[in-house]
This record gives C-alpha cells, structure tokens and sequence, in this order.
C-alpha cells in the first residue's frame, strides 16, 4: 500500500532483532477474545485515481457558493482567498508540522503565531491575544467561562442578537460549570437590552457586533455600564473583515474580544474548520484559555519566539487549566496572518468598505422588492429582511432556480418566531449581476 | 542565461577551510517580522472601488489606525517561505513525538479537501443544495462506527479534547437522564492532562487511579475508588506508556458494575485500528483524533477533528447537529428535537470540521480495511524495533512484553552523566530529527517516548535510532557539552523560555 | 502531546559556544539518491490488476529488468522536499541573474494553469470541445501583437532560442518566396550564445557586428557588412549590455534598405514593455520569452515559452498551427493549407506551450496595460538605483547614462586583488545572495550582470548592495580566503566542474 | 499592483539617489518618436477575483478529457498524475529557481536531474540520457541532425509509422540544414519499410513503435541492417509508459532513442509544456543535443552534481553548438521523475500492463461494433480502426453526445488517404463503463 514503506523483507528482519515469532505476538497484551480474525466489514484499499472519482461524485452532488449568486452570512462568509494563502499553508514545513514544543525548530511557526497575536491585537484593540481557539462560538464560551473566573459570579447575560448556535455552545459549556447564561430575546437590534438584564451576580454581558441581523452597536455606554456593576463585556464578532471598517471591541471599552476569523484567509469548507480569535485586557492574560506565543532570546542573544505561561494549561496545570483546549487551529490563523500580511491596513480597509458597498447595492435591490422589507438600518454586510412568506419556502424555491437566497432566521433559531425573516449578506464575491438576479428572482417568486 | 560563458568549467583553487567571519547564512535567512518590513502604507491585494460610502454608519466607523502593514505579494511570499524553512516537519525527517501519531500527510487529502464541492460550502446552504457533503458525513460515520464497534458518533468535535468534553457530556446527560447525579470521574495518573482538565469542565471531580508497575491501571485501586459516586472512567488504550491495558475487559465490567460509563482516549487508536474494535472491549464513549490515526495533518498545532464514538446506551444523548436520512435523501438535525430530542446540546456552531472529515475519509478509502489493519500492524513493529534497538543503551520504562505503537524509556540510563532529557532531547535536533516526546507520561521519570508511526521506513527509523545510540554513547563519555550547548545546527540556539515566562512579550511593539 | 509536562520553562544553562564536532545537519539533510534508497520492489502507487494479460505481445515484451527503484509515497515526498532545500529560489531571496529575469512567478498563474478546463485538454480533441483553449490563445496573441506593436505573432516555439529558429525561418521563406537566397546574419558580439547558435542551425553564416565603446552596435561596421548577401541583422535591444540601442531606428533602416530583416532578440522586452513598441522601431520578427517578461516560472531550467511576433511581411510564413476565428468560432490551421498555404513547416508537435499561454495571460490581465508600464519602469529603476549604489566601489561597464533593467560590472575594481568575478559570485551565496550572471556578455572582461527585476523591494536591493559592497572592502582589503573558499554555508562547497568534465558520470550506476 | 513592491516614496527616493529627475530620464535612450505617451490599448489592471472569474469562464468553454468517455492518443495520453508529483513540482525551491549554474545552490534541481538522467537511460536501455529537451518532436528533429552530424550524411529516412507532426517538425529543422527526409507512405504496419529506403547517403533512420496507429515493432533487424549500411538507427516512442512492457530501444539496437515523456508526471495540458527525452550510446556522447549533469565532488570530498559538457552548448560554443536549446523542461523532467520514483519498476509494469490490458477491453468492444474494423494487431494501449464513414464525421457526432471518441487519421495527414481511420487509446483511467458507452454509441452512429 502506497503509504506504508516496510517491504515483507524489513518486517522480517524486525521481528527477528525484536525476538518476536510474529506480528501477532506483539499484540499479545490484547484480550484474545478482542482480537479481529480478519479485516473489518469495509471495502477494501483504493488507488488514488479511484479514491479520487469516489470523492468527486461525492463533490458533484453539491452546490458550491461560487456557482451562481450567493446571499449566505450568519457566522460564515464567503471572501476570496488570494492563491499564495493557500501555497503557504500547503509548504511541507507549515502543514506538517506539530505544535511548536521544540521552539528552536519551530520558529517558522512559531514567529507567524507572534505576527498573528500581534494583528489580532491590532485589530481588536486589545493589548493581548492568544495564538487561537476552535472557531468564534467556542471562543465565545470560553469568554464566558474565564469571566465567571475572573468575578467568582455565577451568570453571562448573553444579547439576543447573540448568533443562535454561539449561544447554545456557550450555555453547553456554562451550564456545566453551574454558570447560568441568560439568554434575551431574539430582536434587530438587541445588544442595548442586556443592561436590564446586568445584577449583582452577573460575571459578563456577552454582546455582539455586527449582530446576527447584522446590527452594528456602538457598545461603548453598555460597556460603561456593565463595569459598573463590576460585570465584564465580551464583544463577539463573527465577520472579521468588519474590523476594517468599524471601532474595535476595545475602543468600545471590551474586556474580552472573540471573533470568528474565518473570513480573512480560509474558506467556507461546509462550517469548519475555523479559526477563533481572542483578545483580552493585559490583567486577564493568565486567566486566558489556550496557548501564548512569546518573545525570547537563544544562547546566543538573537530573538526567537516560544510558548509560554503554559502554566495555564491542561498539560501542566491539569485539573486546574482554563481550558482543556490543546490543538487549536494552527493552519488557520496562518492563513488568517498571510491574508492579514497581504491585505495590509490599506487592503483591509478596502475590502471591509468594498463589502459594505456591495451591501448597500443589495439593500438598495431588495428594499425595491415588492413585500420585501429590510429591517436592518445599521449593518455593516448583512442584514435581515422580512418577507410575506416563510423564508425557508423563499430560499428552498430560489434554490431550485439556482440562487442560494441567504439564511432563514428560523433554521437558526426557530423559537424566536421569525419565520419571515431571512438574513442575507453580500461580500467583495457578490457581483451586480447576482444582485440583480435575486432581486428579479425574488420579486417573482413574491408575486405568487 | 548564462554563466561561465567563459567556456573554462572550474575547480576549488584552495583546500575547505573552516568558514572565515561570514555575515551570511547561506541559503537559511534571518527574518524580521512583518511589522518591521516596514510596509504601512503597502497592500498585496487589488480591490475595485467601492460603489457606496460607509455615510450611513457615521459614528460606528473607526477613527484611528489600526497599525497593521501590508507587504506586496512577492515580499509576503518569500517573508513566510523564509519563515518555514525554520520548521521541522513529518516530510523532512522523522518526527517521532510519543502520543502525537505524526505520519504521513497524504497530498491527495488536501486534493480532495480543496474541490470546490466541499471547500466552497456555506454551512448553512439549504440541505437540497449540499447532498453530496452530508453523504461524506455519513460515510464517513459509517467507518468510524465500523472500525470502533460501536453504533453511533457524533461528528462536530474539533480535536481530541473537545472530543473528551463532548463524551463526558454525553455521559453527563445520560445520567441526569436516569435520574442519576454522580460527582467524580475516575483518571489514571498516566493520563494525558486533557483528561483531567476535560473532566473538570465537565463538572466533575477528578479522581487518580493508580498505576501498577508494569504500567497499567491498578485493577485494585479501580475497584476500591469505583462506587454510586463515580460518573465515569476514563482511560487511555493503549494508554500512555504505549501499552495495551490488558485488563481492559475487567475495567469495563468493574465500571459498568458501579453503574458508570468508560470513557476510553481514543488518541492512540492508530495502534489497534483495524484489529481491534473499542466496542468489543466494552467502551461506552472514545474519541478519535482524525488528525493522528486518520492522517489530517497537524498544521503546526491543528486544526484537528474529534470525532466521539458512542455506546447504545449514549447515542441518544449526542449532540446536535446529526445526520439523517430518508428516501427524501440527508437532512441535518440541527436541535434537540426529533431524533436529536435528548441531545445534551451543542459543541460548536455549524457542523463540525468538515476539512478534516474530507481528508479523513479520503484517506480511510485509500488503505481501506486490509491497509488499516496493517497500519496497525506496521505502527506497533516499528516501535517495538525502535524499543529493541535501543534497549540495549537506554532503561526501558517497562522492558517486560511488547508495546504497542510508542517505545517508552525513562531516564535511570543517564544517571551520574549529568544530561538530561531534555539535553538528548536538544541534541537529537543537532542529528536532524525532531526530539520524542519528553516528560510524558508524568509516571516515568525523565519520560521519553518515541513513536515511530507506520509510516517511517526502516531506514529513516535506523538512522534515528543509530543517532540516539550515538548520543548515548557521547553522554556516557562525559560529552556534556555537545547536550548541555545543543542545539548547535539549528536556525537558534536554545531558546530562554523562562525569560520568556517572566516577563512575558505576547506582541509586537513599536521601538 | 506536550513537552515539558515538568511545567518547568527551561532556560539554556550554558553560554553558547562553538559546535563541538556534531556529525548531524540540523535541518538541512544530507540525501542520497533513489538508487541508493533501496526501494527495488517499491511502488508508491496502488494500481488494480489488469483484466487481461499480455500474451498478445509475445516476442515483444521486455525480458531483463529494467533496473528502476520505486519508494512508498513517503519516502517519495521526503525524499524530494529535502533535496528542494538545497536550492536557492526567488521566494528565497533576491535573484539577480542579468538576462535571466527572475521576477516574482504569481501563484494566480499556477491556480489558472490547473483548471481541469486547460490541464485536462487534449491537443486533438474536436475544436468544438476547446473554443475556450482557442479563444485564450487568440487573446494571448492580442495582448502580445498589441504590446509589441506587430500585426502577427506566431505562438507555438517552446522557449526562446525555439523563437529565435522560428523567426529566422520566417525570415528564410519570406526571403525564398522572392527568389532571393541569402547567406548570412549579422550577429553583435555582445550578443546571447543562442543567436549565433540559431542563425547557424537556420542555415546561415554568422557574420559579427562590433561593437562601441558605449556598448552598442558599432553602425558604421553594421552598414560595411550588409548587403546582398544578408539575411538579417539579429540583434538584441535592450542589449545584453543592459543598453537601449539608440541607433536603432537607423539599424533597422539600413537593414531594411539592404534587403535584410530586421529581427529583434525579445529577452529583455521586459525593460520596455508597455513603454516603447518594437513595432515602432521597424523590428521584423521577435521573440518574447513569457519566462521572463510575463512571469511564467522558470522551474529550475524550463519549460518556457517563446512566441514570435511579425511584421506584415513576414507574417504569411508563420508555421502552423494558427488559431483563426470567424462566425462559427475558432477553428485551428494545422498544416500548410489556406490561410497558412506559405507557412514554413511545423517547429513542434501540436500547438505549442499552452500551461505557459495560460499563467502568461493571467499575469497580463492582472497587470493590465497600466501595470505592465509600471513593470517596465521599476524595473529599469531598480537596475539605475543598484547601478548607482555600487558604482562608487564597483567599476560600471559603461559609466555614462542610464541602464536599462540590469547594471553591467566589468572586474577593473577587482584589479590586483587576486579575486575574479567567479569569486565574488561564490562570495555572495555566503551572503545568501544568487549570484548575478557572471562572465556575459563576453564583451566586457570579467562581466558581472545585475538585473534585479521591478519585482524586488527597495529593501532586498539595498540588503544585496550592502553585501555587494562588503564583498568589495573585503577583496580590497586582501581578505582573499574570504572569496577563495567560498561558499562556505552553501549546501555544498565550491564544486569541482573540471573533474565532472573530464570523465563524465551521467548516471548512477550500482557499486 | 499586487505584484510591485515599490511605494512612490521608495521611487522618489531611489531617483534622487541616481540622480535622476524623473522616470523618464531613465529611458532617454529610447528615440522620441517611439516613446508611448500612455498605456497602450489594452484593459486595465484587475484584482485577482476578476481575473479568475475571467479564466475560470474560458476554461468552463473547454471539455475536459475527465469529464467523460475519452479515447485521444497519437502523441499525448491521459494518466492519473499522483497529487504529491504536483505537490513537489510546486515547491518554491523547484518552481521559482533558475537552470542550476550555481550548483552550491542548486542541488536540488541537479540531483533531480541526475535521478531523470538514469532513469531515463534505464528505460531507453542506453547508456547516456541527457537533462531533458522541449518535448517529443523536438527531441526527434535534434536526433536527426544528430545522425547527419555523426554519419556526417545529409538523408534522414522516416518511417511511415512515425507521428506526422514529429515528421513535420524533423523536416523543418533538417531541410534548412541541407538534410533531406525522406518520409515514406503512412501504413499500419510501416517500420519494416524502412529498409528499402537505405542508401550510401543515409544518416539514419527514424522508426516509432509504439507508431502512430499503435503498432509495436521488434526494430532488431531493422537496426542491424541499418548498422550494415553505416546509418543510425532512432527509435522514437510517444507513450512512456509503453516503456513498462516493451522491448527498450537500446535492447533492440538503437543509436539513439526520443520520446515523449508526458504521460510520465505530466497533464495533457493541450499539448504542453511536455518533456523531450533523449538518450544515446556513450560514444556519441560529445554530439548530444542538450544539457548534461554528471556527478563531482566539492571541495571538502563531498559528492555533488553540476551541469557539464557544456562546450557542446550554445553558450560556450555559439555557432558550432550541437543545438540552440537553453531553456528545456526542467519542470516537467522533475515532475516525470517524481512520478517514476513513485511507480517505481513495479508500478510503471503494473500501469503498463494495465493500459494494455484497458486497450485490449476496448478493442473487443470495437470489434463488435458492426461496420468497425481494427486493423492495429500488435498494439500496447492504441491502435486504428476502420469506419464505414470519414472518422472526422463520426468523431464530431460522439463529442456531441459528450464522447470524444479519438483521433482521425485525417486531423494528423489528410494526404495519407486514410480518412476512414480512426486512432483510439485506452490507458488505466479507461473505464469500463466508458468502454461500453463508447462502444454503444459508436454502434448507434454507424447504424445511421
Ligand atoms: C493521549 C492524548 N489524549 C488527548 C489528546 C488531546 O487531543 P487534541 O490535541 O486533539 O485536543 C492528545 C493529543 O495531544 C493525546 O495525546
Ligand atoms: C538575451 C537572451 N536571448 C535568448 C535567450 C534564450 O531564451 P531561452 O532560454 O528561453 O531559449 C536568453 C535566455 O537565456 C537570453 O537571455
């Protein structure tokens, strides 16, 4: 088999120098009653050509977003990735490689880690950040979890235009630890609602911008507020490509920062995996979950970077780590940091207003709609519209016409009652001719 | 062009002398950060104009410089080809980290992972318009339910930690499900910190169970520490020491006989796979670290993807979302309803690393069941070889009987010599290898735990284990100064990690 | 899995000193050949068995063993990533090869070039299954008749000593098909060893042009040799000198007045692309190498592209195949029938390079006609600035006025110093520089040729003067061993050309 | 732009350093009447997205050989190229450097280039092999001017057999040169034919086998009688792969052998870039086309690689060169030797067999299709098959039903009166089920 090296001749000669009669005989530790006879019930090994027709008719049966107009956000979004990104993180040294224990020959990783905390520290606003978690949603529970350390308080108040699936990963992991999440009521514009919501035993107030209709909020006054009352803010962001463009979580006054970064340097691949982004104030850095790269010198005095204050973690701390997290997404935030290096401040400001104008066109198209009612005044890219029917029938039947509408609030959140809004979002991919044929599509399929 | 258009080939005019004061690197360069290259004012991208202002987010919009530099595309290039040069990696030399199962990474997964068929998929497109990726999640389920005997898997875990967490938590439910609120979790103290740290998160208090001498579990101590209390055992197997629990059978029905579930740390299943199914051996929940047995690579610290195996008895309580199918084709559950009714929750948004299950599955394709099983095969001879070969120089940390996939000695061989662990450990890096794993697992003193992995030849494994003799022979005649000064060949010399810790730099600072 | 699960950071215990005697390499491997890897029953493929023998072919099948290794995909990758690292390489670092223009090779052109829809084409499938292929090859043709200013352009030669035949056999049937047999080119004596090379395999007398003291075509020289008996005048603009030919309106009148063509060697069009039109200097036929000026990679020594653009005279005898349009869609000539009736023959099978038509046209449309102005002037810039910084230590060939893309060193500054230019360029690979091309043109003794390319950064340019210009204080101040046994941190040392020459090892063969 | 790293400020700056007022000074040279006063005509810079939606439509406006039943040979074949082959070729070391002049730093390229070297001499059975020319047809032009260099005879004698562009190609290089080729009437059966063409004034003659219509030649006797009459003998093979099972050239007697080494690592990529092999007996070494690399030591012992014998080349030797070639196909020689070392001897058999094994399914299967006739008997994986009606015709009929059913005779040599002749190929990504479809439609087609 291609990847295995041993010929029948290098198993002999082992199991001679080893003094084993067979291979068997090193499975002896194995219960016989445990032992498989044969191979497993699974076809047999393939040829690379055969393997690779199997996985393309698999690839054949999808619709992938850049074969026709494309309206999807909600968490995930859908920018181009320049091609050097990608040969970067198919270099042999990058992709196989192990997390950078042996730091004098993982420097090439370990520098872009450093060049990644610095730029998501830059772009949060924030003095520290770590070298990643999961994706966004598990950064988000994260949050909450070292909040409730940080204030010894027991309850997040999480906004109602908290993205659905980061509010259930949160509360999963909260929950748990006897750490209520209190979760407000799904509206537009929901983030100002959680200062009602702030008492005595309230260890953060989790807010997100642009929310999931795409609100953006100035939290700096619930920020204030939240402090106050001895609470800390988390600000989640699922669109980092909006950090070109809009205040930062920590000029607003954030504790914690969490964003999904996805959408600088990887694609959709179907939800995962992605790349969590944390930032938080200095005092917090040894409450944070997950590794930290840092600045040092060798033997000689020449700089290198390292991991450090692993006394946070599991393989040190055990029991009493912040987290159990120990591979992150590694890969990911390389990419993150190539996109990040090649787009620069001048690219990133750019492409966060290109994204923005080619929002505003598609509001423009739909507010044209007859039936159509966008609901969103402050978006950044997305925005949520209401429409005279359910929003899942709209996208199903657009579907069908080769047009992926965007996301029904209620495959998100179907508890929320809004049914009839659908969330559509429009990036540098969307095109005037895609805004143009879901404008026409839709307003047909209204008509009927 | 040409060179030597001179016509004259040439020759070295004076004998190889030692390198004179050269500035120079040769082809290994020094690298500033990009925060240093100075390009503030620079982009590596062209966008067209946007078409509309950002009038309508007045006072929403950032004011000041966010301070980052942008490089063109070429100085972005050669800053990270540079930069990567500085790695070790699986494709330059063996990497024979214990517990990390770094093989081979086959190109034609990230082939297959990059067809724009499932790279270009929003998470969230309707169902009718992603078919195809949610027959791979099901196939891919299908393997992995085949291959650990056991009848369900929740897909969305993101690594082998989370994979724990996911488990316990099904666990979790279950009990509360029956009624049943029991407090502790039962771990070895050769377990892997995840273990602990995923129990603690989970809400539980985190036992130790002893260790015989020969490495495994204290059946004993097991018995005398299970009771109504115990939510869970979890053990590693193979375990930590590279052994195969061989009273595993006992653990599971001790465990089961307390009323608590065995939760079994998949990340080692490279050892059986193929051979040996978890469900034959009474497992409850297992995770399996995609990215160790099933070649996704590490990417330098991940992404990975945990998928968690589970028993009859916690299926229902696995977490949304789950693949379904009807004559209609696949749907996904993506709440606690339905099917999915009792689910404890959710992981993480969307539905889990879909990367990784692309490449997972490409490859469990390629060896299919007769390749995996000699994975197995090849993955334990290669470290019972290096365990022979190097027994003779090196204290075994358990000489008795084979092991299984990692060779684990301790470090009674460099008593009196004055090096260390981690002195061997830096000095491997001089003979071209990256080090075995070192200080792991916490039982053995001065642990160095080697694994091979199927995919090392014979040769490549030799000239590892003729250096490792060489090194040991160095240290027994008192070389210290080639450990204690090691690395010397590296792109650094070794590195100040306390410095590092006191007063820790986590980013780039202007001056 | 964790290293230092001892918790302890660790810091280096002693101060660094020299290596001790350490047999390993760190990072860089030393690698032996395939034959010597031992993998003679290998295979790194998995194929299924055939369903039919070969008993067809009795009597004609192979007997003895071929005599090839084969090694598991592994090894195979490992094998070749290590040898990759003993190269140098543009996304390395600067790569000044004068003549050579090693800019930057976009991967957007690598991603083009693997559409299924280009890589997976066959040359003879119906045209009605490659309007695409033929359509790109039109827009190719447009793009490179439009910046050249030339009506025709003849796409199929496969590199550029390939457009030099083409354009010479252009020029042969042009001068046949009036009757008018001529014997020989006038060639410069600056000129690139495929010129002459060309000229003589095309049929004709090599006849040599001097040249000035300001490095270009001595006019009055050219106009004593031309006459009826020449072909063409073959020359170079901008020279190899790094020179725009300032005659070059009046070398191509009196070309022409004498009956002659006028062929321009394209290699450098880099330096005016966008900015000056050979067209408009009465070129009759030249070659672009997309290699250099448009970005193609040059992947160790090819493959590479060299499209011939032509004047109207000329065009009528371009070879086939020819791409032509009309309402139905494209169609291809392939043989010397209608529209291609006086096409001199073939120069290859099919249709000539089309991976390279492919990144060559992505590379164009990114630039566009603006960007591709702007490749010209930096170019030409960075060549003027490095000529500035290092003529104060360094001896310019031609001090007066501005180069073109590359700066031309003669070793006057050398003089005394017992270093020659072949030392300095071993010098610079210490640097962790390439070395500029070294000892062409032939015109200027101990020639150093420094092309930088717009696609280097002001700070790699000055990164390689400074080093340039210690290199210069060194060979002043006698530090001769500096150079003498350089490269010192090279992969290898300086090696041994005339043992190689003077009995030749071609292959490896056992024992 | 994207790709040009200089600011205005650096541009600025580095004019004042030279001294010079503006840009434009520095092309003063440049005669006033032909200075562009702007950009010429042609469209603006674009942004990578654009770009590749730009390519990406023209490539959707071709069939991709995979997309279907696919049956094109005669010179280029389809096989399945390993993704780790494309994976290497694809290492910035490899892709981004130039032709190894500095072998201290260029190893890489020249060991490759030393494993291409003997592997292809392996496989041709001949001693020498050099670095690789353009491609096939080029490889055999050179060969012939080669024979008439060695022989110092001015006739080249070109089996009927051999690929009519290779034949094009070799006449247009040898008539400038005062080399007549004589080409002899295309045949099925054709290489034994050359023979009769012999005289006094032969250099060499040229024979292919596999040939043109998938013909396999036993070339002993032919070569001994050529020897006998003091001509070389040039075996030209266009299928590589062919080498896996068939008598090697050098075995049968050859002075020299070409080939086309593209089904070897390389995509069709509609007819290039391909790699040229090339291969020799050692005492016409000094008269090869072509680089050389042969093996050396530095100056501390160590083995290393150069190129050498360059007093051969264009740029020692200028006008007296044995070829103009400089730029070759380094690229596609690594990639064909990446490949190899992945089959292996083992794997380049078993493909072999395989495509033989394909070819002789689709063969049975054309044979039973009423009205077809195959008339190749000895064939490896291509041969030709008679229609009732012009190949062309049927050819265009089937692409239309998204088949492409091969290569008419008359696409190749209309003047060889053999428009009813059909050229098919079959290799190991011939499936079954194309062959069946094929064979159905083909039956359907001829039944009109
Ligand atoms: C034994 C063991 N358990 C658990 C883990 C955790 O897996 P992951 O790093 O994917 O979270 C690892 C890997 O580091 C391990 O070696
Ligand atoms: C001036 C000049 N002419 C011609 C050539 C030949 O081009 P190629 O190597 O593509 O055949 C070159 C490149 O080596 C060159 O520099």
């Amino acid at each position: 088999m291609r990847y295995l090296p041993l010929t029948p001749e290098d198993r002999a000669e082992m199991l001679t120098i080893i003094g084993a009669p067979s291979i068997d005989a090193l499975f002896a530790d194995v219960p016989p009653e445990a032992h498989l006879g044969g191979p497993v019930d699974l076809p047999p090994h393939q040829g690379e050509l055969e393997v690779e027709r199997a996985l393309g008719r698999l690839a054949a049966r999808n619709r992938p977003a850049g074969a026709g107009p494309f309206f999807c956000g909600a968490g995930a979004y859908r920018h181009h990735v320049p091609a050097s990104v990608d040969h970067i993180i198919q270099r042999s040294e990058f992709l196989t490689s192990y997390t950078p224990y042996q730091p004098e020959i993982a420097q090439g990783t370990l520098q872009a880690l450093f060049e990644f905390q610095t730029q998501v520290a830059a772009l949060t606003g924030l003095p520290v950040a770590n070298a990643s978690l999961y994706d966004g949603s598990t950064a988000c529970a994260e949050a909450v979890m070292m909040a409730a350390r940080v204030t010894k308080r027991s309850k997040a108040v999480l906004s109602g235009g908290l993205h659905p699936h980061y509010a259930e990963a949160a509360w999963t992991l909260a929950h748990t630890a006897g750490v209520a999440t209190q979760r407000l009521p799904a509206a537009i514009d929901a983030e100002a609602a959680v200062l009602d919501a702030i008492d005595a035993d309230t260890a953060c107030v989790v807010v997100q911008t642009p929310n999931v209709f795409g609100t953006v909020t100035d939290v700096s006054l619930i920020a204030e507020a939240a402090h106050a009352a001895g609470a800390l803010v988390v600000v989640v962001t699922t669109e980092a490509v909006s950090y070109g463009l809009l205040k930062s979580p920590g000029e607003m006054g954030a504790d914690i920062a969490v964003a999904e970064g996805q959408s600088i340097g990887n694609p959709l691949t179907f939800g995962g995996p992605y790349v969590g982004l944390f930032a938080c104030r200095e005092a917090l850095t040894r409450q944070m979950p997950g590794r930290l790269c840092g600045e040092t010198v060798d033997a000689e005095g020449k700089r290198g970077f390292v991991l450090t204050l692993s006394t946070r973690e599991q393989h040190i701390r055990r029991e009493k780590a912040t987290s159990n997290i120990c591979t992150n997404s590694g890969l990911c935030a390389l990419a993150f940091t190539v996109h990040m290096t090649l787009l620069g401040e001048a690219g990133l400001t750019q492409l966060a207003k290109l994204s923005h104008a080619r929002a505003r066109l598609l509001r423009e198209a739909l507010a044209a709609v007859p039936g159509a009612e966008v609901l969103t005044s402050r978006f950044f890219n997305e925005f949520a519209v209401r429409l005279p029917k359910p929003a899942a029938t709209v996208v199903n039947a657009l579907a069908a016409d080769g047009i992926i509408a965007g996301v029904p609030v209620s495959r998100l959140d179907p508890a929320a009652g809004m049914d009839d809004l659908l969330i559509v979002c429009a990036t540098e991919t969307t095109s005037h001719a895609d805004i143009a044929e879901f404008a026409e599509a839709l307003t047909e399929e209204l008509a009927q | 062009m040409t060179m030597l258009a001179v016509g004259r080939p040439t020759q070295p005019e004076i004998e190889a002398g030692a390198a004179p004061d050269v500035e120079g690197h040769g082809l290994v360069q020094d690298e500033l950060l990009i925060f240093e290259l100075g390009g503030w004012a620079k982009t590596g991208v062209d966008l067209p104009e946007p078409e509309r202002d950002a009038s309508d987010l007045a006072g929403l919009t950032r004011e000041a410089p966010i301070g980052l530099p942008g490089l063109s595309e070429p100085e972005t290039l050669r800053h990270y080809v540079r930069l990567s040069q500085k790695n070790h990696a699986i494709d330059l030399a063996m990497y024979p980290l214990g517990s990390c199962t770094m093989k081979h990474n086959p190109r034609l997964n990230e082939k297959m992972a990059r067809l724009p068929g499932f790279a270009d998929l929003h998470p969230l497109q309707p169902v009718s318009t992603v078919q195809g990726a949610l027959a791979l999640m099901d196939e891919l389920a299908h393997w992995l339910k085949t291959l650990s005997g056991m009848p369900a898997v929740a897909l969305s875990p993101k690594a082998g930690a989370h994979g724990e967490l996911c488990g316990l938590l099904t666990i979790r439910a279950a009990l509360e499900a029956r009624g049943d609120a029991r407090r502790t979790v039962l771990v070895p103290v050769s377990a892997h910190g995840t273990n602990p740290a995923t129990a603690a998160i989970a809400g539980y208090q985190v036992v130790e169970i002893a260790q015989t001498d020969d490495g495994r579990v204290d059946i004993a101590d097991l018995a005398a520490k299970l009771g109504p209390g115990v939510a869970a055992v979890m053990v590693t197997n193979p375990n930590t020491c590279g052994l195969f629990e061989r009273e595993v059978l006992e653990i599971s029905r001790l465990t089961h006989a307390a009323g608590a579930f065995f939760y079994c740390d998949g990340a080692n299943f490279n050892a059986i796979v193929g051979r040996v199914r978890p469900g034959d051996l009474g497992v409850d929940a297992m995770h399996i670290n995609l990215h160790k047995t099933f070649s996704t690579p590490h990417g330098g610290g991940g992404p990975g993807a945990g998928p968690v195996v589970l028993s009859a008895a916690l299926a229902p309580f696995a977490p949304a979302p789950w693949v379904v199918s009807d004559g209609a084709g696949f749907h996904l559950v993506e709440r606690n309803e339905g099917e999915a009714a009792a689910a404890f929750g959710r992981m993480c948004a969307f539905h889990g690393q879909m990367g990784m299950y692309v490449r997972a599955l490409t490859y469990m394709m390629s060896h299919g069941s007769d390749g995996l099983r000699q994975v197995a095969e090849d993955a334990v001879l290669n470290a019972n070889y290096v365990k022979a070969r190097l027994s003779g120089e090196l204290t075994p940390a358990f000489p008795d009987g084979p092991c299984m996939h990692e060779a684990l000695f301790d470090d009674a061989w460099l008593e009196g010599t004055g090096v260390t662990t981690l002195d061997v450990a830096k000095a491997l890096i001089d003979e071209g290898f990256h080090p075995m794993t070192m200080y792991f697992p916490l039982v053995v003193h001065g642990a160095m735990l080697i694994e091979p992995t199927e995919t090392e030849p014979k040769r490549e494994i030799d000239r590892f284990c003729d250096a490792v003799l060489r090194l040991a022979a160095a240290a027994k005649a008192g070389d210290v100064a080639r450990f204690k000064g090691a690395p010397y060949k590296a792109p650094l010399r070794r590195l100040d990690e306390t410095a590092a810790a006191r007063k820790p730099r986590l980013r780039w600072t202007p001056g």
